[in-house]
């Protein structure tokens, strides 16, 4: 196991009281377990909080989102594990200002499960909140089952835009609607070229030959839609776009953002190698990219490959995801 | 005619407690086959949870069984831990603002806890999953009013649906994906669920 | 070789596009073969620029930096490469606003004479040149021989400091005298779990055991001072923090910014676990943290491991951090 | 008195890339054993930058130096490009003004870029590089001007140098870190020079 720690268990832990320790000004830990991050200031009063949460590992997601135009707290789970519905609970709490909470989290079964139940006691709690599944993922089902449909990188778009909104004092209806459709006008797919390895686990999340790659896995190690050698970059783009535009066409001066996403190591030089491709090829298609982002936004902690997202541009999308927003990861 | 009180309740979380601490390792191993592996963990955590709360249960049975599904909320983010903390909430609706709850009554808070966890978890009957235990649970103790009765055969229903769903594939949960892998395998919720009925005989 | 590219020879030029067509308001492409990486507006009129130049493979290090408040030019060699000496010449050309070029680069032998040439070969076209050289791996040399070291993580204050001087319209011997401040106020050292593979060379640069790290390793896999089993996190930072503070001692009341940073594929879960060893190391010498960064600021492509580096701030230093810049990868 | 022009410069590199374009794969393999085996390429590349910079080098043969030392800079970023850009740099300040170079002053033009790049790489005479072989060749030229006789001394001292140094280890560049390895090889930036002046011969 090629990883920097100490205890398995404290993985968690020692890794908030290090981002805490490090990001003051952006994140506080709260909670009986200090597994909440919440803004340090504490809930805006009168506007929408937006909570999300999920398990550990994915730096920046869940928690390095929440920040100025961003989410407002963080249930944090062990390394690719729900956070428990307390957790969840206190996030909620930790977010309401007054104005009710959105929930936006990834459309995985113990999260889905988990949330549900928070929602239902902070609703006892008198605590108004929606929830909003990401469920961006084209490899993970086809378009006839998108609900059933992974959520991975495209989150971060949906956090940007509905935190966006959020700050211009939108109600809870109006900050949901927005996060659907962000969440709408998202389309992502991954590749791996290794797992990662979780440390309480301590073995790697799936095995892989040498010269294999896995089109289309989901960033935990769910299984894609074909396994095969390693492709030349321009030939795995050209299917990770095929793939997405057939979910999603586009066309004459249509506007959209695009993340090149690693999953942890791939490095940055192969991130635009990509990119490189992928805007060639929407520049062809007349389609005009806005604000691109290249580089780690959603990953699975030294897990080699690479996600696309395309996200399709409105006005009002665009607007929102210009606004500015501020975490210790991203800054507009 | 027998009745259910937060004195009942305790006393079923002490001998639940013991019994789980002793099933935790066969518990993490079932699961571990079919899973993550940390059901056992969830059980125990939670059990210890259930003793730490019980001497301050009200006597209201609803919010005894509201604060002992606060306790599942807190032990961990793994499913079972949340529908049985469902399952508990879903019950103590039921059960609110009473002190006492008649034997006979026992079948309809499996029934809403049954209710509550399927919609959570939108599982369905015949998933083989702790859905199925709780719903040969609550047949046997329908109609039975004889606390003692209603134990054995709730422990014996609950030892025949596991009989019955060994040989069928999982469809629900981290089981699912081992497919037909599966068959033969015990679903490690059902077994929990077992333990603990087990444990009240 | 789990590498996303096309030909092993494209690898820099593709990804140069790339960087370019992510980010046209931070880089430009310059020189016959686009190996020079310039500010899109060219040479601010009357301020001194700053150059740097290196091989490839260290993204954002060094092409990265360019930009307000940073570098004004970049000098790009293939992975791992020097580049050449007209390239050099090039990015001093780009940077020219007529008040002098500092050239602000690591310590490696092929870049040291290139760009002593190169300074040669300016000085024929007229453009003065001053010469700086991070060596701040504490690791490469003891402190007798402290102009042997290799240049570092360190750089990234470097650049940082340099450029906000040079963004004060301050003349060049102002420039270096910052640069070579800050070069002295750096000590780093780094460890090293797995090799990365240069795309023309097609295996791993080392090899090392499935349990094992390398202390002190270079981030082109140069020998460290001993490898042995991978231990815990706080054991490995303890002795990264003793060695370079025996370099640099400090105490009481002294002010410090400190870098945790990923040599590639380590995530950021692991050096917030770092950090938080080094921030509660550093609280009880009575140290004061400014500006923490925590993250992949100088990397090796795909390798695993991570470096420290703490930077001793005075005033002057203090204000130059925290003045504001911006490129692709950092924005203060 | 035979003199040096930029006729005699451009007859000399036609000879010399002609044969290194024949020598690339040996110089590529004797760097691939002590280091990142790229030297064949950069002398090729080198080569036929001179080529195609010939038909245009000025009379000066200073300026025509000048134009050979920046083809060097272009061609790669490696320490021999380097080295020998600035060895033609400092032959070329030597040589600036004059369209006619004795023979006799060749030894001189030896030195200087002996002198340059010694000063650019921070190499001492008996480091295994290629200044052993350069500083053989200009002791070999010194005194002589006949052209014929000069190039059969360069090229005989080249040869013994790389006899002499041949069982030393290594004490400069990417060779260095091979220590005691390189014992008993060449070093391929002896070779390089070696095959130049043996082009001339
Ligand atoms: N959707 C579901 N509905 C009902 N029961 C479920 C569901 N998913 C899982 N289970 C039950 O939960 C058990 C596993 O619980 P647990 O170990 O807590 O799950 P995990 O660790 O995967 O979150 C299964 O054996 C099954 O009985
Ligand atoms: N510092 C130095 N001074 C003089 N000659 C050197 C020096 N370093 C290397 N050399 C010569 O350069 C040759 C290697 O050249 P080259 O392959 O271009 O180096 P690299 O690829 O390592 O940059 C060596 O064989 C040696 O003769
Ligand atoms: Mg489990
Ligand atoms: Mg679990
Ligand atoms: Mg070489
Ligand atoms: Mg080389």
């Amino acid at each position: 196991m090629k990883k920097i720690l100490n205890e398995p268990f404290s993985y968690v832990d020692e890794m908030l009281e290090g981002l805490c320790a490090a990001h003051p000004q952006h994140y506080r830990q709260a909670g009986e377990d200090g597994r909440v991050i919440a803004r340090p200031g504490g809930a805006a009063p009168g506007k929408v909080g937006i909570v999300t949460g999920g398990g550990s590992g994915h730096l920046p997601v869940f928690t390095g989102y929440v920040g100025q135009g961003l989410l407002d707290a963080c249930a944090i789970g062990d390394v690719f594990s729900s956070p428990n519905v307390e957790q969840m609970v206190e996030a909620i709490r930790q977010a309401n200002g007054g104005a009710g909470v959105l929930c936006l989290f990834g459309n995985y079964g113990g999260d889905v499960m988990n949330f549900d139940m928070a929602c239902e006691m902070a609703g006892l709690e008198d605590i108004p909140t929606k929830t909003v599944l990401v469920a961006d993922d084209v490899a993970s089902a086809g378009p006839a089952e998108r609900e059933k449909r992974r959520g991975v990188a495209g989150m971060v778009y949906a956090f940007k835009m509905a935190g966006a909104k959020a700050a211009q004092m939108a109600d809870l209806d109006e900050v949901a609607r927005v996060a659907q459709k962000a969440c709408d006008a998202c389309r992502s797919i991954g590749v791996a070229l290794t797992p990662c390895t979780v440390p309480a686990a301590g073995h790697p999340t799936f095995e892989i030959g040498e010269d294999e790659m896995e089109f289309g896995m989901g960033i935990h190690g769910e299984p894609g839609v074909w396994r095969g050698p390693i492709r030349p970059a321009d030939v795995i783009a050209a299917e990770m776009l095929e793939r997405i535009l057939k979910d999603m066409p586009l066309g004459q001066g249509d506007r959209v953002t695009v993340l090149v996403n690693s999953l942890g190591a791939t490095p940055p030089e192969e991130l635009y190698i990509v990119y490189r491709y992928i805007a060639r090829e929407l520049a062809k298609l007349g389609v005009t990219i806005v604000m691109p982002l290249v580089g780690r936004y959603a990953t699975s902690m030294e897990m080699a490959g690479l996600s696309l997202t395309v996200c399709k541009l409105d006005a009002e999308l665009e607007a929102l995801l210009q606004a500015p927003a501020e975490c210790a990861f991203w800054r507009v | 005619m027998a009745t259910f009180t937060t004195a009942s309740l305790r006393a079923a979380i002490a001998r639940i407690a013991a019994h789980l601490e002793a099933c935790a390792d066969e518990l993490n191993r079932l699961d571990g086959a079919l899973g993550d592996g940390d059901l056992g963990v969830t059980m125990v955590r939670g059990a210890r949870g259930l003793v730490e709360a019980a001497p301050k249960l009200p006597d209201d049975v609803g919010m005894a069984f509201l604060q002992c599904a606060q306790v599942f909320t807190k032990v961990s983010g793994s499913t079972y831990g949340t529908l049985l903390a469902t399952g508990l909430m879903s019950a103590a609706k039921l059960a609110k603002g009473r002190a006492e709850i008649p034997t006979s009554e026992i079948a309809d808070l499996l029934g809403a806890a049954l209710e509550g966890m399927m919609k959570r978890g939108r599982g369905n009957l015949g998933d083989k999953t702790v859905l199925d235990a709780l719903e040969a649970a609550r047949a046997a103790a329908a109609g039975l009013d004889d606390p003692a009765a209603l134990a054995v055969a709730v422990d014996d229903a609950v030892a025949g649906a596991l009989e019955r769903f060994r040989d069928q594939p999982a469809k629900q949960g981290r089981a699912r994906i081992f497919g037909d892998k599966s068959i033969g395998l015990d679903d490690p919720g059902m077994v929990a669920f077992k333990r603990v009925v087990e444990a009240l005989r």
